[in-house]
């Protein structure tokens, strides 16, 4: 039952939400992962809309795959990881972080070198 | 046809609004648009989330933003989310803002 | 010049963050990592902080290794990750996960399953 | 003796505290009550930060709910912290709240 590691780019523009979603359900439903496909979605969705937002990425790449009798999505993007805010958030703000490291397992954000751009979400989900 | 990603229907009489669909970066400008009207006059504002199939961070800004324009004159109330819904409101910490949950035990 | 990873337990009281400052900034300049002790310092004292306040640990495991060229610190607690608040933010709060993934190069947050609880913080500094 | 670690000169007269060591969550509580009077009356409160070496989310918040406590009635103002703190106090996103960061060219 073991199935390739795949991965799919889409474009920075938050019409294409509704399908990294779509593509993550399916991809962790083919893999017996449908018990945590909303946690998936949300943190997928939380990863792409940082990059989105912040990174001024021209492209963002998801990759689903497994490891172990763990789910491991990645979300990449070749933008620049932001540390100061570039948008107000008049005291709110900043729930991205928390909502992603609250409904996976495994959380974590990499960012790229000076000579390869680019922040990577890890996000990993694991069967008990 | 499909039905559309998001949907919100906005009943300024009853100061209440039912959204529909998922609510994210793509459809978060199109909510607070809908709502903003209800911010003009005193008073709550329920939100009916039954068929709220999904909410992120971005959809939380707008509940916290609506709720904080009202300011003192009301508060906004967030009727029958689904359980993950729920879930997301609470790790959100939103019942600490004073925005209110209610189940209306359907 | 290899240095060995070193490890050193602390009580989950803060009145201990002054010294587990004190005992990463002399391993990180042991590793010659001196020009990054400041953020490796709030770095370590938010993942410290967090596991006092949140986790429920009795202790708390500060490392510190060197991976190729990387300076790695892990926190480790064996308390419960908390995806729910504890305690009321009044609408602040969720700064620490932001600042610690601000000022490191990698930051990833796991937790123990229910056989082994407990939370780890990698926080991960590179030289360019 | 050694120097303590964290220390906090309050001064009603100027609404004015100085603040010197390491702020974090061992010594915020001590913080919030040394500065709680300065809340009491209106106007803004300068908080002089040049001795502060270390600061984080825990300080953060005292300065934030300082702050906050004063509402309408003024504002924080911080003096000269040092660049980390200063780099800190940017990543938190702290001016976006009304708080003024002011170096007094030291
Ligand atoms: N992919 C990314 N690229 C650039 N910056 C990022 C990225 N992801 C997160 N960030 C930075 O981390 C901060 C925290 O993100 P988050 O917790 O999701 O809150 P928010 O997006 O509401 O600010 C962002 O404000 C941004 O500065
Ligand atoms: N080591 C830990 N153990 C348990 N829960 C944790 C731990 N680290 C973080 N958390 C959870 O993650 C949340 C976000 O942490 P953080 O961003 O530092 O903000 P804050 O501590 O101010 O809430 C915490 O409120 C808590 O619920």
């Amino acid at each position: 039952m073991s199935v390739q590691a795949v991965r799919k780019t889409f474009p920075p523009m938050p019409e294409v939400l509704p399908d990294v979603r779509r593509f993550v359900t399916v991809e962790a439903e083919r893999r017996s992962f449908t018990e945590f496909v909303q946690d998936l979605q949300l943190a997928v969705t939380e990863a792409c809309s940082n990059a989105m937002r912040h990174s001024g990425t021209k492209e963002i790449r998801v990759g689903v795959s497994l490891v172990g009798s763990c789910l491991e999505i990645t979300v990449q993007d070749d933008g620049v990881y932001r540390a100061m805010p570039n948008e107000s958030q008049d005291g709110q703000g900043h729930r991205g972080l928390h909502l992603m490291a609250a409904v996976v397992d495994d959380f974590s954000l990499r960012r790229g070198r000076p000579e390869k751009p680019g922040t990577t979400v890890r996000l990993v989900k694991c069967k008990t | 046809m499909t039905e559309p990603i998001f949907d919100i229907e906005v009943d300024t009489e009853t100061r209440s609004a039912r959204l529909t669909g998922e609510l994210d970066l793509a459809s978060c400008d199109r909510a607070t648009e809908a709502l903003a009207p209800l911010g003009v006059d005193p008073g709550d504002i329920q939100l009916e989330l039954s068929d709220l199939r999904f909410l992120d961070s971005s959809g939380i800004r707008v509940i916290v933003q609506t709720h904080r324009a009202l300011g003192e004159r009301g508060s906004v109330v967030l009727r029958s989310p689904n359980p993950h819904v729920m879930k997301i409101l609470e790790i959100a910490g939103i019942k600490d803002l004073g925005i209110k949950i209610e189940d209306s035990g359907v």
